[in-house]
């Protein structure tokens, strides 16, 4: 765990609000594992005071890294507005990412939305560690299925649902959940996405009795496990997203 | 240069610089961040006799300047403080002072017996001010009577400096800090957070699962330096300062009013090494003002008459 | 298109927002830039009976995300106001609400007496939280007994609706609140400045002439907020809402925790044309969610049981 | 009074640290006097909330206008930050300006530091009035005698006084007003500069039986009259900086 006033190294605007944005920051680019973040500092003298957490998208060769950032608010729009050799202050990399099995032979990815933030980042250790990859991914439209080219070169199979319609299935990707997991036969599922979409695929693959990991999120102050004020309700007690997770096994979560 | 050695009821700080209760966990979260040694002292989050589950999430919602917060004092209890907690700490080289919270007087004489066991313990904090907590929280810390029972019934249990955390959510703060003065109290720390809520205008819902919670941050900040010196004008007992301080101008700010040593909370969120750039930055002000002594800024406000 | 009329104590507004007390002036100050016979209603800065030359400068402190007065009801008196400013009021085709503090139940009253045979004011507002003057102030807005006396006694000499505005210096402002329904008040507003004090480091100087002023601005919104929905449990008099309101969103937050009406401050000062955007948004808000009078939204606070 | 989203025209580093903003405002342009000035709001979003004031420097053209700015704060920093198609929301002509009498021959403009702020569209003013104006100047340094050459053009004789004589008279303004009052004869002077400048410019008019108009500072909220927040003590009473002045008459203030 570090923390960095990272120079930028670029920011580019991939679609519509959505940026990607490129730090240059040693350390962080050479500790992170996939599912972990970073926590970052938008800006001083803001009304705003915290920090806003964004997942490792990508390492970016073994000096700098890459965060998928969607404006949502004035934190991001802060980020947007980044230009090389601006700085952002940083703290990373922060939680428990995702555990990859030793034993582990197949793996099925669930992306929904801005949530394949970390998993192109996961698809690829995956590849290393010669998992057979398979994908599911949702978004609204075709021009917000982020990655797609990456995961479709990383994965044996890419299935894909949009709401409109505009490419693959239409519909909600837990929609078509179901049916990839017969196909692929994963030993994990390993998701993230928003609420909804994580709850529905955490039923799915507890009815294939299939094991899951997913990546939540929480309203985060410290992001080191210090105030206790990110916790998500677990079985019987709360856990911390920033330092026990951001992902769980869906089993600890009681889901 | 100057020394910013200061003593708070009988607490060797060698800066007037602490942690915040419940922003800085045990310490070790952030010993990765921060040398923590360079503190003037640590001070951990409130512990209660039996685990808490806590309150509710969500838990946090960012305000102007600040933050709400509804925690409800969640921990594993003073036993699993003890045997998980306290060996780190033990191994710094810096004064604990460690908060406790309860249900009733007892529970708050039972946790100052058994923390005084503990030599690696240096101080208690009663926090008789939680606005998050049916346990332990305000009822204590807003009526005078209650106040002086608590303290003084926790002093008789206890071997180890005595330092009551006020609440701001009372008309007449001065009045409950001389209560507690009166009950025995070594020292005072102010102030906890102030109650607040928020409301998400698109579903008509409270933004914080337990409805309110408590403030603070910078917003605070004014609030917390009147208070401070309002008590410091009516007791002699030292005061730790606290409430939105971000940098060593608003530590000044709290020691000048009337503090003799400050505690850094919500800043650590914004910038882990904001304590030792407050530190530093106290330093630098002894030096440009030829101040030998940090302790002869505390309460030196002047008032023109 | 939703209602926005609301009717407060007797007060028929076609939308919920006034101005508040001292940061408006007359109304005048302003009409250039804004058209006020837009607003709701309009409260105009406290009246005494006799003129008063305020606190010594500097009266204004900037703090994080707000601001610290200490102008201490510098006012010409209530002859002059009449004379001077009413007239330009009477043109207008609003509500009018006076705000009035006094050292004595006499002063409130004969304050009371004078203004209520002007036809052209329709409300007084009692000012018993002000914490930048010894006149008037926070000792009646602090003590329940005091407050009940003030506000049945100028009740008595009153032909106009009485608001009575709360202070949130206080332990239990909803102990207040009650007082003042059972005194008679026929509405509530709330809240006036927090105290608050900044200090000057390096001349350790105070940064308000007075020492201490009230703090104001969005920084002090979440303790409205929680006052509000505290206050709007207990009482059945309708409630103006105040305190950071610089958004239609903000507005909507009081009106929710249970504020008929809403109040802007400090938000005049940072953009004079905010009461207009708020009532604007209001609008956008009921049509967005089909909502037929902002009327339902009083008090529509979810909470899950 | 207007408040307007003004367009920047330009934004200049004239010197370390000062800039000068060039506005889009045809409205203010057209009705600023000499000595008023605009409410400046410094971002949206910031921890500081509040407006802040600036004189209105010239007039350019009728459609633009400046002011001259230099960086103490967050707020001027966040001026200084401007570029051309940003914009900045002002409130303005603001406060009582200079009053030029009608019998008016001859003036004494005495500026100090950024004090010069107001002062050179007062020049151009009683120049076009054809009154004799003679200026007497200080500054830091030499660099800091901002406006030099255009107050030089305007005024029959221009004195100078630098902190570290690197022009004109080593020290105060003070040390050589009484000597350029006995030279130029002056009518009234006009003053404007830090406080301690400005007493010591009220006492020597007196001395001299000249009236004398001088620019006051004050921290503001409103900026029009309705806060009461910027008074400043005069003989029996308060007066409000940014409505009853900036500019007063010393016998008003009874200094
Ligand atoms: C572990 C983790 C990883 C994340 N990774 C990414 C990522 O890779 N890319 C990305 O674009 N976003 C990511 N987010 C979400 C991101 O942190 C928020 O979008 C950001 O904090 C919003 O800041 P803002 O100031 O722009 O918006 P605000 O004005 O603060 O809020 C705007 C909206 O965003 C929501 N929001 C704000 N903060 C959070 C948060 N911490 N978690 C969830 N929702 C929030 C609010 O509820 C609100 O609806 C992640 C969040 C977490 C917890
Ligand atoms: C009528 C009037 C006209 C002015 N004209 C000019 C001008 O033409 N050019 C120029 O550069 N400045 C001018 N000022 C001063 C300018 O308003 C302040 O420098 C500015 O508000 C500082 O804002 P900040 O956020 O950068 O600094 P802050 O962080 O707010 O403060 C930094 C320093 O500036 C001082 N300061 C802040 N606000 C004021 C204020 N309103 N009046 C006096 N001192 C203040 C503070 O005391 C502090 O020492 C004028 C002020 C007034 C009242
Ligand atoms: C997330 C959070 C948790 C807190 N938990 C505790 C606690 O357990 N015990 C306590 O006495 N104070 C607690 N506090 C209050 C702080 O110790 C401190 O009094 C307050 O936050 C004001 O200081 P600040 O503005 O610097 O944060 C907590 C504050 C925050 C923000
Ligand atoms: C400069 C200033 C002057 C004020 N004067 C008065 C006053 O004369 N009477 C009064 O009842 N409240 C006064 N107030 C309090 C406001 O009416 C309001 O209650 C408070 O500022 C909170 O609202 P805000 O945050 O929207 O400003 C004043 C506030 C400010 C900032
Ligand atoms: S954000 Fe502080 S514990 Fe997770
Ligand atoms: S700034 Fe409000 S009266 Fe002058």
């Amino acid at each position: 765990m570090h923390q960095i006033t990272a120079r930028v190294v670029e920011n580019k605007e991939i679609t519509r609000d959505i940026f990607r944005l490129t730090l240059f920051a040693p350390a962080v680019a050479r500790e992170s594992k996939p599912g972990q973040f970073v926590h970052l500092q938008c800006g001083v003298n803001q009304s705003y005071i915290l920090r806003r957490p964004f997942s490792v998208h990508q390492t970016v060769g073994v000096d700098a890294f890459d965060v998928l950032i969607r404006v949502v608010g004035d934190g991001t729009k802060w980020l947007a507005a980044r230009r090389p050799k601006d700085s952002v202050n940083l703290i990373g990399p922060l939680g428990r990412g995702f555990t990859i099995g030793a034993e582990l032979k197949r793996a099925l990815i669930v992306a929904g939305g801005m949530g394949v933030a970390p998993l192109v980042f996961l698809a690829l250790k995956l590849a290393e560690e010669k998992v057979k990859v398979y994908t599911v991914m949702g978004a609204a439209s075709k021009d917000q299925l982020l990655d797609f080219m990456d995961l479709k070169r990383l994965t044996r199979k890419i299935a894909v649902s949009t709401d409109d319609g505009s490419q693959g299935h239409k519909g909600l990707v837990t929609d078509i959940l179901g049916k990839e997991i017969e196909e692929a036969d994963p030993d994990v599922v390993f998701a993230c996405g928003p609420l909804a979409m994580l709850r529905a695929v955490a039923g799915i693959s507890r009815r294939y009795s299939t094991s899951c990991q997913m990546s939540l999120e929480a309203r985060m102050a410290c992001g080191v496990g210090a105030c206790l004020g990110c916790t998500v309700g677990a079985k019987d007690n709360y856990l911390k997203v920033c330092s026990d997770g951001p992902v769980f096994d869906t089993q600890e979560l009681g889901w | 240069m100057g020394s910013l050695e200061v003593d708070i009821a009988g607490l060797k700080m060698k800066n007037p610089v602490t942690t915040a209760s419940g922003t800085y966990g045990s310490g070790k979260e952030y010993s990765d961040l921060i040398d923590i040694n360079r503190l003037g002292a640590i001070c951990v989050k409130t512990v209660t006799l039996k685990p808490m589950s806590g309150n509710p999430p969500p838990r946090l919602w960012e305000t102007p300047s600040g933050m709400l917060n509804s925690i409800g004092l969640q921990n594993d209890g003073v036993e699993a403080f003890i045997d998980n907690d306290l060996p780190f700490l033990s191994k710094q080289d810096i004064p604990v002072i460690v908060s406790i919270a309860g249900t009733s007087i007892d529970d708050f004489s039972r946790l100052a017996k058994m923390l005084s066991a503990q030599s690696d313990i240096d101080a208690l904090e009663l926090n008789i001010s939680c606005p998050n907590a049916k346990v332990g929280g305000m009822i204590f810390g807003s009526d005078e009577k209650l106040a002086a029972e608590v303290v003084s019934k926790t002093k008789m249990a206890s071997t180890k400096p005595l330092i009551v955390k006020l609440t701001p959510n009372t008309g007449d703060i001065s009045a409950i800090a001389r209560a507690c003065e009166r009950a025995g109290a070594d020292g005072l720390s102010l102030i906890n957070t102030v109650y607040g809520m928020s409301v998400e205008v698109d579903t008509l819902k409270p933004r914080l699962g337990s409805i309110v919670g408590g403030l603070s941050g910078p917003a605070i900040k004014p609030i917390a330096v009147r208070m401070v010196w309002e008590v410091a004008k009516v007791v002699n007992i030292p005061i730790i300062g606290m409430g939105g301080i971000l940098t060593a101008e608003d530590a000044l700010e709290f020691i000048i009013a009337g503090a003799s040593g400050v505690a850094v909370g919500t800043a650590n969120f914004i910038d882990p090494q904001a304590p030792i750039k407050i530190i530093d930055g106290m330093n630098k002000f002894l030096e440009k003002h030829g101040v030998s002594s940090i302790q002869d800024l505390v309460g030196a406000l002047k008032i023109d008459s």
